[in-house]
């Protein structure tokens, strides 16, 4: 959909709220934005009989899923009146309580990322070739599955 | 043909390895799997797609050579 | 539908990025939680007639707006199974680029929290009496309506 | 009846206060207006909703008292 090239999508372990606020402020120097809307993925500590997850380890097909990515941004790009939009997601373990995907969208107007936002999640959980091993507290683990 | 077969999440616990080369005579992806289930037992219980340079392809698909991998469920974010 | 006090969701000034990525770290230990959704005001430099809005300056029917606030609040809890929901309203001057308007909802699963922030905001933006002064930088003015 | 009449947003800019409080009869809020109307000559350019003790009310609202608010469009986030 376009020539431009795959961006890295992918960050090694957790997105901080430090990196979430600073992207956040980077923004307000932007004067046609009007409305914001971001997406955090949290690591759940489950219960599955009787162990609880402690962390998730994220593997990912990187070039497909960075190439998945990249057409997910230009579909939503065509799709709505956005003025930016970035994704990054975790690779590597991300503990209980911290976050593993931070999709942020912005917009003159609030219709707009609602449904830009939603669009660009429900496609990455979808579309994206990501895998997650969550790992329980006594060290064994199961494989995650999008639902 | 060489291919170059790249095994992702819990692929791996079946193979015991993250990627390989194999030289196939060519035909359809299914002929691959036919030689991949002969390989690794534990594979046809297994649930997954499967890409060809990086994209998802059916068992029908002519190999092209390159690049597949084996995607089980996606559990991105 | 709650004889739960209503809280002061209004704050003198812009919402700083830092208090939005202090208030994301703040929820790290509420492990339960899989998708928090947030939305952010943001004060756009609109031409009007060929002059630049610089600032919007908030003033509020207080004890009312926050009334309001607070039947959205319970009203949303009602209806979407949410783990935590903030919300935090400028008054007095938020120039062009600074936020305005801070909704942060938390859950468990990531329909709900979409669903839910779209609720809220636009019930903030219909029910809630909070007035906006659009100010140009020749310092004249207009009055701001919601669409 | 004592009446706390609130002013609010552009509204301000049509009374020069934000609040006053006016001593009335009882009667229906239209009864109110009509007396800020006579008060006020630029009010009825105005659009506003009002609120009684901070309740959205119609024009065929008894008055109950306390707080009356003129409220014009809303403009939050």
């Amino acid at each position: 959909m376009s020539d431009k090239k795959p961006k890295n999508v992918f960050r090694e372990g957790p997105i901080s709220s430090d990196f979430i606020g600073n992207s956040i402020y980077k923004h307000q120097s932007k004067t046609s934005i009007g409305a914001h809307n971001i997406f955090l993925g949290q690591v759940r500590a489950d219960d599955i009989d009787g162990k609880t997850v402690s962390a998730i380890e994220y593997t990912a097909y990187e070039d497909m899923a960075n190439q998945k990515f990249h057409e997910i941004r230009e579909s939503a790009f065509d799709k709505f009146d956005l003025t930016c939009m970035h994704i990054y997601h975790s690779l590597g373990s991300v503990k209980a309580g911290e976050i593993c995907l931070f999709v942020f969208v912005s917009s003159p107007r609030r219709k707009v990322v609602f449904e830009a936002l939603e669009y660009i999640v429900e496609a990455i959980k979808a579309d994206v070739p990501v895998f997650g091993k969550e790992i329980f507290e006594d060290e064994t683990h199961q494989w995650k599955v999008n639902s | 043909m060489h291919i170059r077969i790249k095994y992702l999440g819990q692929i791996v616990e079946v193979t015991g390895k993250e990627e390989e080369t194999l030289e196939v005579a060519g035909g359809q992806v299914s002929d691959l799997l036919d030689v991949l289930n002969s390989k690794y037992n534990q594979l046809k219980n297994k649930d997954f797609q499967i890409a060809q340079n990086q994209e998802l392809v059916s068992l029908e698909t002519e190999l092209t050579g390159f690049e597949i991998a084996l995607l089980p469920p996606f559990a991105g974010g």
